[in-house]
């Protein structure tokens, strides 16, 4: 059940000598299931920091959450708002959605607030020399694309096996839906795989027509491109109309343990699903903020603990505070500003030893920053649901990573002539 | 001037009312009126006066029209009525037949008569009889039974509204400018209905009526209202005598009824009040 | 000889089941007034709808100022010069007494929609020039004190006047009336008929007028005709009508 | 030929889960000539409360059932208490704006009370073809045409459940005197009122049937997508249906259903294809617009009476 | 006492049809304007011009050619929001065709386009009425998006789908700061106030509003019903696309599609109906009420909470805000059905006579 959370109020310490995080969440609204996960372990994560060493190098970390409900212009606001919120502003945003993203992408350089942006956004900001401030850290929707295809081609033994198989795309029918067309286009290419890709119209709670088209036409794999209510739905309704579940992989964020218990007790066992983090609980991090988190009574809902979801946030709170101590490094153990941080975070390297010693073990992949390239990893990892949990099933797969940087590239080329930027690394 | 008529025992008791419209505009200023037992009380006056809106304000229908009665109180059978709903007063036998005909456009002729028996617990058959009376009195309504009340003609829809009220059985009926829009052979056959539960039944009436000359004819006591105030109260026959109603509200000169065609142009009303 | 303004050639109406007009021919001459009677239900409202457009009779002809009406709409019938009042009011309850009236004389306006949107010049002047029009009407039909308030606060009454200065407004040649009096006191009638006929007199408009009170029918109009289940039983002048027994057994019960 | 059936089939069934929403809608319409923006809100808040029931609670499915109806009929009684009462006689669309206030007050309410997680709702109706069903009760299904052996036995149930529910309300405002005074009610509030028809307790019966057939609804489509709050969404998908069989007809909330549910699978499959997919999210309403402009009050819905 | 008309008398119709014939209200509208123009800019902090002011003025706008077609003309739209995506969208292609072509002009050209395609949209007005118009006009609201997303010219085949707007140029000057953006929504959003106003109070305003009254009555004084109906649907959209262009110009800098959605469409017709449908300054108090309201909802929870050291748990202030909103937007109504403005003018006819009740 759920106990108190200091979520939502500024913490009151001296704000000039504190590390401001601004936290654009949703917890309510048709995503809400989705967001609030999200937001908690983020927020969890740095009040473990808080507890268990005082901040960051003595520095207390501060925060405040604003609700965007998944809306953009809501999302504005609430950049806006949590900019004037202390003397440095947050020193870096994730804004939860792609559409914020969107709208924040030419105020950052301005305001000089990171923008990152984990495994949504805009994938053409991968390429750093074209969008300094910008940061869609570990992957974007195009390495998933390429990894996916990979991870079938595994399935299938071999990339090889992949020719002549028949692969449906079924995309949520919104720009976020649009995303890997491009790349998987040219994979079927490649692999001389079929493709065919079906939209669902928003909000996807209705499927038959797709499911049965899909049906009549036997692909060998469908790969799920949801997002709310319309995963559970492609779950129920494949198994409605008796598509093995074990055919379909779905992307990073059509499978959480919100899409696979919607639909159903035995709709979803089989299903794969993509991942930019691992679930599962039994990591040293999450035994420290059980321990200076929920045994003070401090923490969350209890349940999202170890979810895909949760850990995702935590991730993020870790990538983030970890840029700071990068730039703390650097800079003095001081509050960082904004300019700082992006600093850290265009130099983190946090190899497996480090993430071993944060206590993430294989929760996230290795990654490593730079200005040319902004992901940092681009590797996705695999799980399946087995009726109860996600388990793990493959380690970290890496796509074309060739081709998916060509297609960075082109299209910041063309993002840069379009807004008359000359590409360059910001350095400090 | 208050009532000589002490033998009767009072039904309806409007006590000094103010009815104000949407918080703001002031209708009602301050009217008292009774309504003995058995009578049949006319209301008179101009476009305006505040007839209607008594009348609502008796019925409680004032609310849904943002209208709110401010001071004083009326009571039906000695009993406070101003808190009561409307259809609290429809079972205690208050009806209202509004001005404007309000007929439910898509049910048919019958149907809304029907509904006008909602209120009411007796059997089907009784209420089929009491259909039937109705049709008596207003042939016309059985011939269009069938057709939907929007598509009627004017007077057709009059003839439902009130035969929709006589189908809840009341025992008095605040009767809204009734002859409005009635061939003069149906006004008569109206007031004859009128008199008839009256004096059958045992039906009280409060009448606002714009045909003075009827309504005179068939009531017991009139009141005159303008601006929201009453001017002068009597019964009937006093009034019919009085000179300043006679040329007014009936039309007649010392000389008799004059021609519509020698109305004169800016002529000076007399009006009670400054 | 005047001019018939109005030919109505041998109508027949009928809903569904319904007869509602049953071969029924009568001429308005021009600068008269003619008084349509008739028991409920007769079809009088049917027979004004049939003059105006609304409703399309299934045989017969309206011959309006020597023009045969072909498949006439109701907005044609008001640009060739009829104007009406309506038995169940239709004001437009939204706006001000001032507004509905001004409505009456769209068919006149000319300015633009650009115009209209930047106000100055051209469309101040006409809304300005219209306007004096309207307030002729308004005192003449002696409404000033309402000017602005909202339509559906009046009573009864007066909302009837209003839209008698909401046709008037369009100038008209040839004017309908459903019942203007219905609802109305003995005082009200005179006004209304003096402002009948006034505009009769004055300008020589045509009037065709329903009405149940024979007092009024009786002495303000030039010729009757009755109408009783959709066929015409009547014609003549007030004093023939009086006289005529079908008439009397149909509408008007004991002569008075 | 066998697909064809299998889409129109599974169309049809598919349009009788938006006809369990859109009668929720007619009912109030029916009522009070306002078309209840809250609908959807409702069939969310009465899901979510019986799931939220059995997990926050424990009560059983059963005890859960009760429950969540018992605070539907209270919804339904408040609305007309605090809401609507006062709002006699107003235009119809203060009052759609006011259903507006209630969707957001009953949203905010329902995630107040129970969270805002995603719950998956278990009714034990078997989600499987009905020839597997009728095997598992061990009986043979050999004799069924293909087309029939492979309807879901879920769907068949939904539609048994949305016939019986049209079929007993069609049935309650016949024989009930009730079915004419809603019919006056949503013609003239003020007319109705005068005649002593007391709206009052008719608004509270109806809100509370219209919350029970939400209930009904919100347990037919939380047992498909789970209880979310993208079940407010499934008011979209009534709409459609709502137009074309006429606002204020319980025949048409029917037979709106199975006709655009039939249409948009059909259209999505053979026609989407040229468009590139994803017609389903217009093509319904396109079809609704369409048809109502040969007749403007949809199959059953009550004409407009203009009459001057 | 202080808001009186007596003692203003007017010798002439045309100072009768002014604007604003009472002096109390040209002065109060004068203060208005000075304080929105001079005040606001000096004082007000880029906080408050991003995320406060600029929306609600854009959303002032939308509101307002909503209100003209739903509140004059009667006609309830549903599809809003997809008009503000042609607004947008056409700005956008007009902007990146024609190379140079100042923004304004962009602008206009887009409401144009809004206004061709509203008019199409209404056709079908011209049968159906009522709820059955609103539910239809979502066929545009679902089909207009698609259309967006589906065709990559209309977003010059970006990947995603979402724009981002080009410079707010005019005439080489770059409106960049907040300020500058603020002011320039403000201006348009006067001017085209304005202009509604004086359409409103023309004879096509009596006309729209004729027709929402009662149709038949209207084609019998002489009304075109297609023709007022039409017109309504092409102002109104006219507006509607403005504020898109500028909801993707100078409020959010880039938009996708599927931003357009069904929610933001119902916004705004809250904002028309809260504000007061029918009144032209009903679309300004709306678009304060359900933009500003929830902001000061959720800063008032937060920071009550804060105050009063209440450890909220995590999303009951989101879902609190649900509560207060909906529960305000039924207080309102059940107040003052016809809306803010409604509330506004019986205080003014309160204080017209104060101090006595009557
Ligand atoms: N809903 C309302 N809102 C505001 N004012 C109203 C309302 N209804 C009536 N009034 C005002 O109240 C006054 C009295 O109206 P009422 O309808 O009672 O008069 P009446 O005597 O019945 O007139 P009539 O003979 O024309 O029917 C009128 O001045 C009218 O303008
Ligand atoms: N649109 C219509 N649809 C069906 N029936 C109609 C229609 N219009 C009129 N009728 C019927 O035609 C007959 C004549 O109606 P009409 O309105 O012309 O009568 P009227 O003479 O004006 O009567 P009243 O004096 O009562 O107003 C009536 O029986 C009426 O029900
Ligand atoms: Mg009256
Ligand atoms: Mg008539």
């Amino acid at each position: 059940s759920e106990s108190p959370n200091t979520d939502s109020v500024v913490q009151d310490t001296d704000a000039s000598d504190t590390q401001f995080f601004g936290v654009a969440g949703y917890r309510v609204g048709p995503y809400g299931p989705n967001g609030a996960p999200v937001a908690t372990g983020y927020l969890d994560y740095l009040q473990m920091l808080n507890e268990r060493d005082g901040g960051i190098n003595g520095v207390k970390l501060t925060w405040e959450e604003c609700e965007t409900e998944y809306n953009t212009s809501k999302g504005l606001e609430c950049y806006e708002r949590l900019k004037t919120r202390n003397p440095m502003g947050p020193t870096a945003i994730h804004p939860m959605s792609t559409g914020i993203t969107y709208g924040l992408i030419d105020k950052v350089p301005v305001d000089q607030i990171p923008l990152i942006t984990l495994g949504y956004g805009r994938t053409d900001a991968s390429d750093g020399r074209v969008f300094p401030w910008v940061f869609p850290l570990l992957s974007n929707y195009w390495s998933l694309t390429s990894a996916i295809v990979r991870f079938i081609g595994k399935q299938e033994g071999g990339l090889d096996n992949l020719k002549g198989k028949k692969i449906v795309l079924l995309y949520h029918d919104s720009a976020y839906g649009k995303e890997p067309h491009q790349l998987l286009k040219a994979e079927a290419k490649n692999f001389s795989f079929d493709l065919s890709m079906i939209p669902v119209p928003h909000p996807g709670n209705e499927q038959q027509s797709q499911w049965l088209r899909i049906k009549k036409e036997k692909p060998d794999w469908v790969i799920v491109w949801g997002w709310g209510v319309s995963t559970a739905t492609s779950i129920k309704t494949a198994k409605k109309v008796g598509f093995p579940r074990e055919k379909m992989v779905g992307n990073w964020w059509s499978g959480a343990e919100v899409d696979t218990l919607a639909a159903g007790k035995g709709a979803s066992e089989g299903y794969y699903a993509a991942t930019l983090n691992l679930a599962g609980d039994h990591y040293p991090v999450i035994e420290d903020i059980k321990e200076h988190v929920y045994d003070k009574g401090n923490g969350g809902d209890e349940s999202y603990i170890g979810t895909v979801l949760w850990n995702r946030g935590v991730a993020m709170a870790m990538l983030t505070t970890e840029a700071v101590r990068n730039a703390q490094a650097k800079y003095g153990n001081k509050p960082m500003s904004g300019r700082q941080v992006r600093w850290g975070i265009e130099n983190l390297d946090l190899s497996q030893a480090r993430l071993d010693s944060l206590g993430f073990g294989k929760m996230v992949p290795p990654i490593k920053v730079s200005c040319e390239d902004h992901e940092g990893s681009g590797l996705a990892g695999f799980q399946q649901w087995d009726g109860g949990k996600w388990v793990s099933v493959s380690d970290w797969i890496q796509g074309d990573s060739d081709l998916v940087r060509r297609q960075v590239e082109e299209s910041a080329a063309k993002y840069a002539k379009e807004k008359n930027i000359t590409p360059k690394c910001l350095g400090e | 001037m208050t009532s000589f008529r002490l033998e009767k025992k009072n039904l309806l008791d409007i006590n000094n009312i103010e009815v104000i419209y949407d918080h703001v505009i002031l209708v009602l200023k301050g009217i008292s009126l009774q309504v003995a037992e058995g009578d049949i009380v006319a209301l008179l006056g101009a476009n305006g006066a505040g007839k209607t809106t008594t009348l609502k304000a008796v019925s409680n229908l004032l609310q849904s029209e943002r209208g709110d009665v401010t001071k004083g109180f009326i009571e039906y059978r000695n009993v406070r009525i101003d808190k009561l709903t409307p259809w609290a007063l429809v079972k205690k036998g208050v009806i209202q037949v509004m001005e404007g005909r309000h007929c439910f456009p898509h049910l048919t002729v019958e149907e809304n008569l029907l509904t006008g028996a909602y209120t009411r617990s007796s059997g089907r058959k009784v209420i089929r009889q009491d259909l039937e009376k109705v049709y008596s009195y207003f042939p016309r309504l059985k011939d269009r039974k069938g057709s939907q009340a929007g598509y009627t003609s004017g007077g057709e829809q009059q003839m439902t509204a009130i035969g929709r009220a006589l189908m809840a059985n009341p025992s008095m009926i605040l009767l809204d400018e009734p002859s409005m829009g009635l061939a003069p052979q149906l006004v008569d056959e109206i007031f004859e209905i009128v008199k008839s539960l009256n004096q059958n039944e045992g039906v009280s009436f409060l009448l606002a009526e714009q045909n003075t000359n009827v309504a005179l004819r068939y009531a017991d006591y009139g009141y005159i209202l303008e601006n929201g105030r009453i001017v002068m109260d009597g019964s009937a026959a006093e009034l019919s005598d009085n000179s300043d109603v006679k040329e007014f509200y009936l039309g007649l000169s010392t000389a008799g009824r004059k021609s519509y065609r020698d109305g004169k142009h800016y002529r000076r009303r007399k009006r009670w009040l400054a | 000889m005047t001019e018939n303004i109005l030919n109505v050639n041998k109508v027949s109406l009928s809903f569904g089941g319904v007869a509602a007009l049953k071969n029924v021919s009568f001429q308005v001459e021009e600068h008269k007034i003619l008084a349509i009677i008739g028991p409920n239900g007769a079809g009088k409202s049917s027979l004004l709808n049939v003059v105006n457009g609304v409703y399309k009779p299934q045989k017969g002809q309206v011959i309006f100022k020597g023009k045969t009406w072909k498949n006439v709409v109701p907005y044609e019938a008001a640009r060739s010069g009829i104007a009406r009042t309506f038995q169940n009011i239709a004001l437009f309850k939204g706006m001000s007494v001032l507004d509905n009236i001004l409505t009456g004389r769209n068919l006149k306006m000319r300015a633009g929609l650009l115009s209209q949107a930047i106000y100055l010049g051209k469309c101040q002047r006409e809304e300005t020039n219209h306007r004096k029009a309207v307030e002729q009407i308004i005192d003449f039909l002696q409404i000033q004190h309402i000017r602005k308030t909202p339509v559906g606060r009046l009573p009864y009454g007066l909302q009837k006047r209003v839209e008698l200065a909401r046709a008037l407004a369009a100038e008209p040649e040839l004017l309908l009336l459903d019942e203007p009096m219905a609802g109305m006191n003995v005082e009200e009638k005179e006004d209304m008929s003096r402002f009948i006929l006034d505009v009769n007199e004055e300008y020589g408009t045509s009037v065709i007028l329903i009405e149940h009170d024979m007092g009024v029918v009786m002495d303000i109009s030039d010729k009757v005709v009755v109408l009783d289940y959709g066929k015409k039983i009547g014609e003549g002048t007030p004093e023939e009508i009086r006289n005529n027994q079908e008439v009397i057994d149909a509408y008007l019960g004991v002569a008075r | 030929m066998e697909f064809f059936l299998e889409v129109l089939i599974g169309g049809l069934l598919a349009g009788v889960m938006y006809s369990l929403v859109a009668l929720g809608f007619v009912l109030i319409y029916k009522a009070s000539g306002v078309f209840n923006f809250a609908q959807g809100a409702m069939v969310f808040f009465a899901a979510l409360t019986f799931v939220g029931a059995q997990e926050k609670l424990g009560l059983s499915l059963w005890a859960a059932l009760a429950f969540s109806l018992l605070l539907m009929i209270l919804l339904g009684v408040l609305t007309e208490k605090i809401v609507l009462r006062p709002l006699v006689n107003q235009p119809p669309i203060s009052l759609f704006m006011v259903t507006i206030g209630l969707t957001f007050f009953v949203e905010g309410l329902a995630q107040l009370m129970w969270g805002t997680k995603v719950y998956p709702l278990e009714l034990g109706i078997p989600d499987e073809p009905v020839a597997t069903t009728i095997e598992s009760l061990g009986l043979s299904a050999t004799n069924l045409p293909t087309v029939l052996q492979e309807i879901n036995s879920f769907d068949l149930i939904a539609a048994i459940v949305a016939g019986v529910l049209v079929a007993g309300l069609a049935i309650f405002f016949q024989i009930t005197k009730i079915g004419r005074a809603l019919r006056a009610v949503a013609d003239d509030h003020q007319a109705a009122l005068s005649i002593g028809i007391p709206l009052k307790s008719i608004w509270a019966i109806v809100w509370s049937v219209a919350g029970f057939v939400a209930l009904v609804a919100g347990l037919m489509w939380g047992a498909r997508n789970g209880v979310q709050f993208a079940l407010t969404f499934v008011a979209l998908k009534a709409l459609p249906v709502l137009i074309l069989g006429g606002f204020d007809s319980v025949m048409g909330a029917i037979v709106g259903g199975l006709i655009i549910g039939a249409l948009e699978k059909l259209a999505e499959v053979y026609i989407g294809p040229f468009f590139g997919g994803g017609i389903e999210i217009w093509f319904a309403y396109v079809a609704a617009l369409l048809f109502l402009l040969i007749r403007p009050e949809g199959l059953f819905g009550d004409k407009q009476i203009d009459r001057v | 006492m202080f808001y009186r008309e007596s003692g203003q008398l007017k010798t002439s119709y045309q100072e009768d049809q002014a604007l604003l014939s009472i002096t109390q209200d040209r002065i109060g509208l004068l203060l208005i304007l000075i304080g929105a123009f001079v005040l606001i800019p000096l004082l007000a902090s880029d906080y408050w011009f991003t995320a406060i002011l600029i929306p609600f003025l854009v959303f002032s706008l939308a509101a307002l050619g909503l209100n003209l077609l739903t509140g004059y003309a009667g006609q309830l739209s549903l599809g809003t929001a997809a008009f503000m995506a042609v607004g947008a969208f056409a700005a956008y292609n007009f902007e990146l065709r024609v190379p140079g072509l100042p923004v304004l002009v962009s602008f206009i050209l887009a409401g144009i386009t809004t206004a061709i395609v509203g008019i199409a949209f209404g056709i079908p007005s011209l049968r159906i009425r009522g709820f059955y118009l609103a539910v239809a006009t979502l066929a545009a609201q679902f089909f207009i998006p698609w259309l967006l997303v589906k065709v990559g010219w209309f977003t010059n085949y970006s990947s995603s789908g979402v724009i981002t707007t080009q410079p707010v140029e005019i005439f080489g000057y770059v409106f960049d700061s907040p300020v500058e953006r603020y002011l320039l929504v403000l201006a348009i959003v006067s001017v085209l106030a304005l202009l509604a106003k004086n359409l409103v109070r023309s004879n096509i305003g009596r006309a729209w509003m004729a027709v929402r009254d009662m149709d038949v009555a209207a084609e019998v004084i002489g009304i075109k019903i297609m023709r007022t109906k039409l017109i309504a649907f092409g102002v109104s959209s006219f507006y509607c696309g403005v504020a898109g262009a500028l909801y993707a110009y100078v409020y959010l800098g880039s938009v996708e599609p599927d931003g357009f959605n069904l929610d933001l469409s119902f916004r705004i017709l809250f904002m028309v109906i809260i504000g007061g449908i029918g009144s032209i300054m009903g679309s300004f108090f709306g678009a304060a009420f359900i933009t500003l309201l929830p902001i000061f909802l959720d800063i008032i929870i937060n920071d009550g909470a804060a105050l009063l050291n209440l450890k909220l748990a995590a999303g009951i202030t989101s879902v609190m805000q649900l509560l207060v909103f909906g529960g305000l937007i039924i207080f309102f109504l059940i107040v003052e059905p016809l809306g803010l403005a409604r509330l506004w003018q019986i205080t003014k006819e309160k204080l017209r006579l104060w101090p006595f009740p009557h």
